[in-house]
């Protein structure tokens, strides 16, 4: 019986890690890596909802299918912001870049708010309605699932990315030491161009999934930054495999808090869960200091 | 050379004696909107200053200051509403309660370090949302109007900010020029370091933390005496600590003057920008991001590499 | 193995931080297949110098070329590319990143990285220690072995010129003797060499030429043959 | 007229001479044109300006004092959906551009802010949009005024929504977030509906932005609950929605606050998941309520704004409107810009509004009628809101029967 | 005489690899006491665990007769153990006699105004007085080496650990340095001094000590350490022909 109704929570919570570590590994890259407090970066990944919310009305495809076409475009956006804007504060300090994400956050919102008016918008889609029932007691919704693996492939590939081949570790080594990076042949402001595209593609798939999950107004951002920071922080900054670990962790310490605790535990238990997590080991789950 | 130094100095201190002199009057000559923008100014001096100490100084950037403003802003709420106390033994007792809270608080956070504090300072202010959204001695989400400061006059509120604002700017001056100070500079550069030259880090970290939650409080009380009604999203909303981030970056951080400066910029920009409806908060935005392009180090630290003069110094010589 | 193919040639330049003018009027000149050392006080600009030749710092005056390129305007990594590789002063290593990642990075222009297996076990063999440290990061390695991790991880990109900064420092005498050792075997095989070395005896003993520098200005050059200790030491210290 | 100008103006108000000099009169509107409650901000200044025209047709409003009629103009601040911001505005308003009234609509966190900046300022102000219940903390109010529903009628109507269907078991689960509106709402719910033979399910007063429910539709499911009620911010209610129907759970009636007050809000749940939603009604193009300045229907009111803006109606329009009608009611009656003289006119205030009738009582505020309504997919694919139910006010007449139980 | 420090079965392990295994050790009151030994040998682990930096999996440390293991690294500085670092981390944003100041305010204990006179004293006296309101970020590194032994003497230490302060440097500076430490020595300071340069530490030192693989592998007279095999072995190599 307690399994039985266990069972459910438990999915659920595993399966929204899922989605919590989709959405913090950009932030994760750019945070843990390149050492940028991005406070964009839940803005950047609506503005990705958003686009793929454009394409879907005037062309009339799948939302999931706009991935193929909002990836690229955020890779673009991510590349140009790093270009003409972050790297001009390179080795200025920590502060006035953040201050530089910060404004461009409020100008996507406003924007976003101009462009798209205040209506509540939502990527619809008939996977959003469909479950894999499998017993009374479970049923796993097929956006969830779809959340989850698309979070497992997009942290594969970029744990593959940032280990193994050369442009990963250059973005690795430009952060620890630019100047000695460019004595390696590295041209560290391209790549972090580089790397901010990439983490901007990360944003570009979570912001299609978070919006065929949920609705989305141009404001929506600012609670997705909350949860990517919670994620980057548990997982340790920088540590790729650690964001799906503490994906998980945040997920299940929510949807088990509402469960044992009642609702209004839910955000709650997250956050105590996170805070005593960062107590016990201040630099992350996979981070060293 | 000496003799150049003291004239430098005693036109300096008059000049600041006479800024002092102004304020003081600017409800004789001033119109009450004047002493309104006063206002906000002097109180977002204060709570700049506090940040800019723990930022700029002792190297702790803090997301969650907005704790001790919402903790003045409920204990005077709740002490005027439920006890009769008066407003500004209330607002005395909110810097208090802030200090504690943030001495208990130091305990948690400060196993932290870098950006990981920094991110554990926000998820502990959104903690207090929660936690005041369903607690029901303060009316949970549905907040509490102050009822006692609808009969304040703006000149009495603008008194309180002033002295605030002031005395924070004198009390960073001090601190800087204290033990405490060099320990934090030293500290914010590297810990390590500072704490095999005999720095105790935790107790240089606590006191830095205490001191500016307690001013932050008090900010927090006044501010609220202004507002006149108090409710949790508002009170911890991150968007305080934003403001203030933005005022000592803009200002430029680890510079006394920067946070004033800042201030003066971010209360005007807000009042004149309230007129455009729909695109204010896009231009400030734009604001922000050209004046860092400008000047990286922010308006008074940029200026002070230029000019290889600073106002308030805390430069050993 | 001496040609008489000019390889670098910095002539005459000027370098400045801010209104502190760190170098003036430098010369300099360097053969294919040599070892050249740089010998000078503290603050002399030895370090300025290497800045400037593998694009770190700007030169306001003057002109590098490189194989009768000129590199003066070309930005640090642009020169990488063009085979000048450096080991910069103090084992600066990536410390996030583990002791063969640094070295993989070391091979990251175009040319190494066909050749980095070799590469990597030629290092191997020059610090065995890296081998054993392979998986950890360079951040917990000792100050002697960051030293060995840099000098590996610019040997990585198999370069035509090195700028070696401070060679022995931090290193056990046992350690020093080998790389001088092997200076000599990687200059064999062809590789240009420019030392900055504190031990005047060790490095008038493996250069060909010497330039002996004094507050920004090169004061003496020479044959390090010909050239006496104590001349090059009455040079630095302008006594 | 048989005074002379210099004796005049020696008795002439502060304010009476300022309007004179500027040549209007000036209501200050802080309204969140920006950020999460910008849904509410959409219909201004359109609203306000058509009501304008009306009222600054024959060259505006009768000052007295000046002997001369002077036009109203109105000056909308943003609040950014912000507490703290609204405040600030509002001070502006008061101090810098010295209004002669506040006129402020839209939730808590713009009217309670704002209701304490009146009080502070002693400036007339008249409010709308905000449950009374939350606005009467505040009190006593001696420069505010405030017009909505309170949460009693809003349960009654619930409950008379929930009578005309018969088929149900009389257990209820709460949807109520941990906001203010949810907290008030929770109470006075939890107060009526026992007393009606209601069974309660209370999961909790959950935060906003909530991304898993599904530990309350367990515990629905489990309770086997048909009726859903509460009051949700739309984005948490159509994920609980989704949820819900991925869960296999479907409850026979939600009634819910709020949470599709837009019809956006309801397109944005997406497929037929919103068909037969019901809940209250504040104000639609059906009702039988007039303008008072132009005599123009509620119904003309939104073919107007649909054409203007090419939207849909939302209840929105006809609060704003109503707010304009009593500013320039309460203007022509004082025909002073003295503050008291204000004060005490918009207390003395018995006007047919657009929404209906607006009478103060001696808590300065005065009651709004509600309807039911439900939502119900029309060909095309549009959302609209049908009035199902009219038991508190059978003067306005009802458009569709319910559908019940929920498709 | 008495030990000032005594070491005993000091063990520090990062994982599995021991760094430093078992390692006993003393120094005397007023002594310079070298120490080399191979890179990777410990001899920096060592510092660290003596000034508090890292905290070791067993053994002790006894200081003037009391146990200091697991005293703070801020007050192990107090009660009088100076450190110098390797790699040297200056304060970068605060200038040359601020860095000092610290050590004279925070580890000294003195009053602002007592330490300044002794700052500026230690200011020259290391040579860097014509740099004193120079950035420390904007040092040479040689220059950094000096700040390095000017901090650890401003705050007034009664042992000081030096780590490599003559590495990097010319001959006639090695000299200067030297001259340095054998006025601090004279002050009644005693020294532990890790340096890969032997030629000049030799005339300074009164015990040498040779560190391989985390173990005192031996110690004593400096000449006859120098010539055992044992020694050449393991770090100074066979001498050239
Ligand atoms: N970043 C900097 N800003 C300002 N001045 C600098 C900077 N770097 C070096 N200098 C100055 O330039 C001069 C030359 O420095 P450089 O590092 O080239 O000397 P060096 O010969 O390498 O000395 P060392 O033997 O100490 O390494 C020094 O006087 C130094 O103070
Ligand atoms: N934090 C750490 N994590 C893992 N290994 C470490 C760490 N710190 C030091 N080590 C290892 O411990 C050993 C001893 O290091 P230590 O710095 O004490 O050497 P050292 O004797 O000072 O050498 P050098 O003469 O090169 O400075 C080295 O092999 C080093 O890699
Ligand atoms: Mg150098
Ligand atoms: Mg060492």
């Amino acid at each position: 019986m307690v399994v039985q109704s266990l069972a459910q929570p438990l999915v659920n919570g595993i399966l929204l890690g899922g989605l919590y570590a989709l959405i913090g590994i950009g932030m994760s890259m750019v945070f843990g890596i390149m050492k940028l407090t991005n406070l964009a970066h839940g803005d950047l990944l609506i503005l990705s909802s958003y686009l793929s919310f454009g394409i879907t009305q005037s062309l009339g495809l799948n939302p999931l299918l706009t991935v193929i076409l909002v990836t690229p475009v955020m890779f673009f956006v991510g590349y140009a912001f790093q270009n003409l804007l972050l790297n001009r504060m390179l080795g200025k300090g920590a502060e006035s870049p953040m201050l530089v994400t910060f404004g461009i956050s409020i100008i996507l919102q406003n924007s976003l708010l101009a462009i798209f008016s205040p209506d509540a918008r939502a990527l619809t889609s008939n996977l959003a309605s469909q479950s894999v029932i499998i017993t009374n007691y479970l049923s796993i919704p097929v956006i969830y699932l779809v959340d989850f693996f698309a979070a497992c492939f997009v942290i594969l590939i970029l744990n593959f990315f940032l280990k193994k081949t050369y442009p990963g570790r250059a973005i690795r080594a430009a952060s620890d030491d630019g100047n000695v990076a460019k004595l390696m042949g590295i041209n560290i402001k391209r790549i972090y161009s580089i790397a901010m595209g990439i983490a901007m593609m990360t944003a570009a798939i979570a912001g299609v999934l978070v919006g065929m999950t949920y609705n989305f107004y141009p404001y929506t951002g600012t609670q997705y930054l909350i949860i990517a920071f919670g994620v980057v922080v548990i997982g340790g900054m920088g540590s790729i495999g650690g964001t799906l670990v503490a994906g998980v962790i945040l997920g299940l310490a929510q949807v088990l808090g509402a469960h044992f605790f009642g609702t209004e535990m839910q955000l709650l238990s997250g956050y105590i869960v996170l805070l005593a997590m960062l107590v016990l080991r201040p630099q992350g789950l996979f981070g060293h200091n | 050379m000496l003799k150049r130094l003291t004239s430098n100095r005693s036109i300096k201190y008059s000049a600041l004696g006479l800024l002092v002199l102004v304020l003081l009057t600017v409800p004789l000559w001033g119109t009450q909107y004047l002493v309104m923008l006063f206002l906000l100014i002097s109180l977002y001096v204060a709570f700049a200053q506090m940040w800019n100490l723990l930022a700029g100084y002792a190297g702790l950037i803090s997301l969650g200051q907005q704790i001790f403003i919402g903790l003045g802003g409920y204990t005077l709420a709740v002490l005027t509403e439920y006890y009769g106390l008066t407003i500004w033994q209330s607002i005395l007792m909110g810097g208090l309660i802030s200090g504690v809270v943030a001495a208990f608080l130091a305990f948690l956070l400060f196993r932290m370090k870098g950006v990981y504090f920094t991110i554990a300072s926000w998820i502990t202010a959104e903690i207090m949302v929660v936690v005041f959204s369903n607690w029901a001695y303060v009316r949970q989400g549905m907040g509490i109007f102050i009822r006692s400061a609808y009969k304040l006059s703006t000149n009495d509120i603008y008194y309180a900010a002033l002295a605030l604002g002031i005395s924070s700017v004198i009390l960073v001056q001090i601190i800087l020029r204290s033990k405490l100070g060099l320990g934090l500079m030293a500290m914010r550069d590297n810990e390590g370091a500072a704490e095999t030259m005999g720095v105790e880090i935790f107790k240089s970290k606590l006191y830095c933390f205490i001191i500016s939650a307690v001013v932050t409080g008090f900010t927090g009380g006044v501010l609220y005496l202004s507002q006149a009604f108090i409710q949790p999203t508002a009170a911890f909303s991150i968007s305080w600590t934003v403001a203030v981030i933005f005022i000592v970056i803009i200002g430029g951080i680890g510079t006394v003057v920067g946070p004033i400066v800042g201030a003066v910029i971010y209360v005007l920009l807000q009042q004149f920008l309230s007129q455009y409806v729909g695109i204010g908060m896009l231009i400030l935005g734009v604001m922000a991001i050209t004046v860092i392009l400008i000047a990286p180090k922010g308006i008074m630290g940029t200026l002070q590499q230029k000019l290889r003069f600073e106002i308030f110094s805390s430069r050993r010589i | 193995m001496t040609s008489n193919n000019v390889l670098l040639k910095v002539e005459g330049i000027d370098v400045s931080y801010g209104d502190f003018q760190a170098l003036r009027k430098v010369k300099l000149e360097v053969k294919e297949g040599t070892v050249v050392s740089v010998i000078g006080a503290n603050g002399a600009g030895k370090s300025t110098l290497f800045q400037a030749i593998s694009g770190l710092q700007k030169p306001s005056e003057g002109k590098i070329s490189f194989m009768n390129n000129d590199i003066t305007g070309c930005l640090a990594h642009e020169i990488v590319a063009q085979g000048i590789s450096m080991v910069p002063e103090g084992g600066r290593v990536f410390p996030g990143l583990s002791v063969l990642e640094n070295l993989i990075i070391g091979s990251y222009t175009k040319d190494a990285r066909k050749k980095k297996t070799k590469l990597l076990r030629r290092t191997y063999d020059l610090f065995p220690i890296l081998l054993e440290k392979a998986n950890q990061l360079a951040g917990n390695l000792s100050g002697g072995q960051r030293q060995m991790l840099a000098i590996g991880r610019a040997l990585m990109s198999d370069p035509k010129l090195i700028l070696f900064d401070e060679v022995s420092l931090g290193l056990a005498p046992l350690v020093v003797k080998d790389i001088y050792k092997q200076i000599e075997a990687i200059n064999q095989e062809g590789t240009t060499f420019v030392l900055v070395e504190q031990d005047v005896r060790r490095s008038l003993r493996a250069s060909e030429m010497s330039y002996v520098m004094l507050a920004g200005e090169i004061v003496l050059s020479g044959k390090s043959s010909e050239l006496s200790e104590e001349s090059v030491r009455k040079a630095y210290f302008g006594i | 007229g048989t005074k002379s100008a210099s004796e005049s103006s020696g008795g002439i108000s502060a304010e009476a001479q300022r309007a004179d000099k500027r040549g209007y009169i000036l209501i200050g509107i802080p309204s969140p044109s920006t950020g999460p409650l910008a849904g509410f901000g959409e219909a201004s200044p359109w609203v306000e300006n058509r009501a304008l025209t009306e009222i600054n047709k024959d060259g505006g409003i009768l000052v007295k004092e000046l002997n001369k009629k002077l036009p109203v103009k109105i000056k909308i601040v943003d609040t950014e959906s912000n507490p703290t911001k609204a405040a600030d505005v509002a001070s502006k308003l008061v101090l810098d551009d010295k209004v002669d009234m506040l006129l402020v609509l839209h939730t808590p966190d713009t009217v309670n802010p704002v209701s304490a900046v009146a009080e502070r300022y002693g400036i007339p102000t008249v409010s709308l949009d905000e449950p009374v219940d939350a606005w009467l903390a505040g009190g006593p109010y001696k420069w505010s005024y405030h017009a909505f529903w309170t949460v009693d009628d809003l349960s009654k109507q619930f409950m008379s929504i929930w009578g005309s269907a018969s088929d149900q078991n009389k257990t209820v689960g709460y949807l109520f977030p941990n906001d203010s509106d949810g907290i008030v709402f929770e109470k006075i719910f939890s107060q009526k509906l026992p007393a009606e033979g209601y069974k309660i399910v209370d999961p909790g007063r959950f935060p906003n932005g909530t991304k898993d429910y599904s530990a309350i539709i367990n515990q629905f499911k489990k309770e086997n609950v048909q009726i859903l009620t509460g009051v949700m911010i739309p984005p948490d209610f159509a994920a609980f929605l989704k949820q819900a129907n991925q869960l296999g759970y479907s409850p026979k009636i939600v009634t819910v606050g709020k949470a599709y007050l837009f019809p956006t809000d309801v397109k944005a749940i997406g497929g037929t998941l919103a068909q037969g939603l019901t809940s209250e009604v504040w104000w639609s193009p059906y009702n039988s309520y007039k303008s008072s300045l132009t005599g123009e229907s509620s119904k003309e009111l939104c073919d107007a704004w649909t054409q203007a803006a090419g939207k849909q109606w939302t209840p929105v329009l006809g609060f704003n409107y109503a707010g304009m009608e009593i500013v320039a009611d309460v203007l022509k009656r004082t025909a002073s810009l003295d503050k008291e003289q204000i004060r005490q006119t918009i207390g003395q205030t018995d006007l047919n509004t657009m929404v209906g009738p607006i009478k103060y009582n001696e808590d300065h505020y005065s009651k709004t009628p509600l309807l039911g309504g439900q939502w119900t997919q029309g060909q095309g694919g549009s959302w609209n809101l049908e009035i199902i139910n009219n038991t508190q006010h059978p003067d306005s007449p009802t458009t569709a029967k319910i559908i019940f139980p929920l498709p | 005489m008495s030990e000032i420090i005594t070491v005993e079965n000091l063990t520090v392990a990062f994982g599995k690899h021991k760094v430093l295994d078992s390692l006993s050790m003393g120094v005397q009151q007023g002594e310079v006491l070298g120490v080399i030994g191979p890179n990777g040998a410990g001899k920096t682990t060592l510092l660290n665990t003596l000034s508090g930096r890292i905290k070791p999996q067993g053994g002790r440390i006894v200081y003037q007769g009391i146990e200091i293991t697991r005293v703070s690294p801020a007050q192990r500085c107090r009660m009088g153990i100076g450190r110098t670092y390797q790699v040297p981390c200056p304060f970068e944003n605060l200038t040359v006699y601020e860095n000092i100041l610290v050590g004279g305010v925070h580890g000294a204990g003195f009053s602002e105004r007592k330490a300044r006179d002794k700052c500026l004293e230690i200011l020259s006296f290391t040579g860097i007085a014509e740099k004193r309101d120079i950035l420390a970020g904007k040092l040479t590194l040689m220059d950094r080496k000096r700040l390095e032994v000017a901090r650890a003497l401003a705050t007034n230490p009664k042992v000081l650990l030096l780590d490599e302060v003559a590495a990097g440097l010319t001959e006639v500076e090695v000299k200067a340095v030297m001259q340095i430490v054998e006025n601090i020595k004279n002050m009644g300071v005693t020294i532990i001094w890790i340096e890969h340069i032997l030629k000049t530490m030799l005339e300074a030192t009164d015990q040498l000590m040779c560190l391989a693989e985390g173990k005192n592998i031996t110690c004593g007279v400096p000449q006859e350490i120098l010539a055992s095999k044992l020694v050449e072995e393991v770090y100074l190599g066979v001498e050239d022909a």
